[in-house]
């Protein structure tokens, strides 16, 4: 049953050193706020999973959270690599970096798999890709009637998910809207569930059909205003594109990565803090 | 020759064209999506549009900077879930063109998107393969679209991360794979097109200005080209102002040029 | 694409003698207008597909519509047995009716297996149950990573799927909210797709994430206020409870039960003039 | 003994009563909606109702006739599909306790809801599985709730729909199934809980004024009673007001009792 939480609090609680951990959102509610405090509380040897990377993992990548990771698309949308990963795989750096490599639609299809309580997704996919030959994981599978192969691959089940949403109300319901991603399968795949959310509301007042989270599926539930910043909250905030180019010159170097995170996460005390940081004039002026 | 037009312009208006009107298109960020929205404002209104993040029927009023931008969200007929998008949608069969963008490409179209050297330790890590391996495998046609180089044109991909034609001749029918594959390459110096028999990739139409020399020295394996070769249609007028148009919009809207990448 | 149609031309076009066909809707929503007409046209040796047979397959099945079912609970709900359905199979009238029989959870796998265009469905289920028996389609399946036995059941496409929903625009993209079923997995695993709705409207004005079925994937739509009578149409009508239990005694009997459908459905032109002739104070007295 | 309530309110209350606060349950329609619901008017204002149809979460202010009312959806927290609710929410491992009727029922509390007679040519039709193999895999803990008679209580099930304790003792557990199967059976006579070594179902309560006699007059197996075997607490006042309120507005929204089937 939900509990309402700190942030810091839930973190602590629920995200161990060498959990798994699937942190989604697709583009679109990215769990940032959560992110950093994982990377705050120095939390280590973590096999991440996520379809999408993004800037999220880049950050805990560099900062050393992750031996492992599972994903499908490891890209800056829109701008490029994602150098921090980049060097992880290419160099080691700052630790050698275990890579699970799938397409999206395997790795959706598996926490379709994970959140059905079955042991394994099948999927028309990967015919003539050489994904097969580096993930001994990608294996086929029969139709018991028509004999025809197709592929099959492990679900998914996180120790941990941890994402962003628009609303919960004081019991701890959760509501999401807009570009959904894989996120309640995520959830519903994970032993553990951790939820930050924009606001607090006495009342979802939700379509009947909405994308909802009963407080019953969720372990803990944070509010963190602005909490996946860079990327946007439908109905609250837009991406902040300058950033999404920004990480490109900060991330690219190792000297100006470390900096940038010793002192907008490490010497943050919490998500607001690192809020307050980003609308310095000076640090705008740095990310233009 | 003076151009009144880039050849990136070039390059996305002939991507465009490629699509018909009605076509239910999954369109990847970037130039496939600059050509998709081009092609839906003007010859292709009722073009369908579909993101991997979950919008159907998309009809954005500037360029997403990503795959999950909020205008794809309010403008589309309606938002699904990722697994839905792959499950019901793509693997359902229901897609007439994928476009696909490259990081290395060869004579037979299989794409690598994945690494540049060995997987194990590569020169070049590159983002993966997203939703490439079944976009290629599963939407009736595909479209690639690229800028054409001998570094991206090679001999042979370090990986194929999705297929085209595998090794050509019918090898992709006797894989068994759903759709079509894919029916042209639009580049920024020209158009290719698979032969019907060897399905190796041959020049179909050369942008203008662009010499048969300039191909042959940007293609890392000996490029044909098919005895029908002719000229790319230069771009209308009417084609550059919407496209020009929108690229203004998103500029606006996104602080920068917004082609994405 | 969709083409606004009547019914009965949607009907003559899209559903053929010898089809297999899905009308689905779980409680909600239960095409009967599109039901009536397939009686009306006198349609033979279908193959009806649906979870919850109901009244609509009861008058199908004793019309002499179908050879042949598959569904997973076949009865009135509230109220008893579907005698129609029962004097086929225990007295092959008004024809032998060849039944498949599955679970619930194994039918709506196989609708989303249908959907998703692969051969068959996964599910955990069966284990310990005579079904199998009976059913030589209920299979076994091993999971290529752990070994573990599930269940494999081929999955559902229909020649033509037929649903009733509340709303269509005018390019025939198709709304339908509250008690969903399996209605999008049912359309999107068919071959042919004809929707009924409550009204025709200039705009939908749904929600973000509301469950639409786009025109491109409708063959032909059809406005029938109070298609779904006796069933509901959530925000038009509600249930007719009294009808479901009077139709206990029409079906009851053969003579009953020819008497009404020749009354009812055989000698009138359309759903309007049935549902008129429900109205009939002599009509509303029988049925009390 | 006179007696201020019938036995079906003793079989409705004492269901009920089974229901913890907080539990997810799996609800059917008649006897279980009934009972689900008291529990959720009385003792268990948390516990969570789940529909087969879709609703999760539901409250409905009025039993449901059928599985699908309106008012279950206009109650819920949300409504999901019918393949979510079987694929996310009970196979998934989320429900506690399921609710289940037969129409057969055999001492190791497996159930027949498919046909009377031979499954080719039966002398009953049933109406067949519904949601019930899996919830009675699935569900963490399964309550039956039947009314209890020879015809109902056989010696052997003409057809297993739905797995019990299979052939007792730990041929549940050896078949991998992921719930522990029904914890008890509640009639309108008794209710019986299985022996925790043979799983066998023996009496654990006599409703008030049902004397052991009538029992097993009424089971089609020669049925056991557990040493501790004592009286079933009577409805309370609470209980049964609560119950008949429920019940009368049902009645006055339907327009007759409304009890389903």
């Amino acid at each position: 049953m939900a509990e309402w939480m700190s942030l810091a609090d839930a973190i602590r609680e629920h995200v161990h050193d060498g959990d798994c951990v699937a942190m989604e959102g697709f583009t679109h509610l990215i769990p940032f706020a959560a992110g950093h405090e994982v990377i705050r509380q120095r939390r280590r040897n973590l096999t991440l999973v996520r379809m999408t990377p993004d800037l999220i993992y880049d950050q805990m990548i560099g900062a050393g959270c992750a031996a492992r990771l599972m994903f499908s698309w490891g890209g800056n949308p829109g701008v490029g690599s994602l150098h921090r990963f980049r060097d992880a795989v290419e160099n080691n750096w700052p630790a050698p970096l275990a890579i699970e490599e799938r397409s999206h639609s395997d790795l959706a299809n598996a926490y379709v798999a994970g959140a059905a309580n079955l042991p394994f997704a099948v999927l028309r996919g990967y015919t003539g890709s050489d994904l097969p030959r580096v993930n001994d994981r990608i294996r086929t599978i029969a139709c018991p009637f028509t004999g025809e192969v197709l592929a099959a691959t492990p679900s998914v089940r996180p120790d941990v998910t941890v994402i962003h949403a628009q609303k919960a109300d004081w019991k701890g319901n959760v509501l999401l809207w807009g570009i959904l991603g894989v996120q309640k399968e995520a959830v519903l795949a994970a032993r553990r569930v951790v939820i930050t959310v924009e606001e607090r509301v006495p009342q979802l007042h939700a379509p009947q059909n909405a994308c909802i989270l009963p407080a019953w599926v969720v372990n803990a539930v944070c509010e963190v205003p602005r909490g996946a910043t860079p990327s946007y909250a439908h109905g609250y905030y837009e991406r902040d594109n300058v950033f999404y180019r920004a990480w490109d010159r900060i991330a690219r170097e190792r000297e100006t990565f470390v900096r940038w995170m010793e002192q907008h996460v490490l010497s943050t005390s919490d998500f607001a803090e690192y809020l307050a940081l980003q609308q310095d004039a000076a640090v705008q002026a740095v990310y233009r | 020759m003076s151009q009144s037009y880039s050849a990136d312009e070039m390059m996305t208006v002939a991507a465009a064209r490629m699509l018909r009107n009605g076509a239910v298109c999954f369109v990847g960020i970037g130039l496939p999506s600059t050509a998709a929205n081009l092609a839906r404002l003007t010859h292709a209104p009722d073009a369908v549009l579909i993101y991997e993040s979950g919008p159907i029927g998309a009809k954005p009023s500037v360029l997403p900077l990503s795959i999950g931008d909020g205008n794809l969200a309010e403008t589309a007929d309606t938002v699904v879930s990722t697994p839905e998008i792959f499950r019901y949608w793509l693997q359902g069969g229901r897609i007439d063109v994928g476009f696909l963008g490259a990081a290395q490409l060869d004579r037979y179209a299989n794409i690598n998107t994945t690494v540049v050297g060995s997987y194990e330790r590569p020169k070049v890590r590159l983002p993966g393969a997203g939703g490439a391996p079944e976009i290629s495998s599963s939407a009736k046609e595909v479209l690639i679209v690229v800028k054409q180089s001998k570094r991206t044109f090679v001999d042979k991909v370090d990986f194929v991360t999705s297929v085209g034609y595998l090794t050509g001749g019918d090898s992709r029918e006797r894989a068994g794979l759903p759709g079509k594959g894919p029916v042209a390459v639009i580049t920024d110096l020209c158009i290719l097109r698979p032969d019907p028999v060897t399905r190796e990739l041959m020049v179909a139409t050369l942008h203008p200005g662009v010499t048969r020399d300039r191909i042959v020295a940007s293609t890392g394996w000996p490029v044909q080209f098919s005895a029908e070769c002719e000229e790319t249609e230069a771009p209308r007028e009417t084609e550059l102002a919407v496209l020009r148009d929108l690229k203004a919009r998103t500029a606006a809207a996104h602080g920068e040029t917004g082609d994405g990448a």
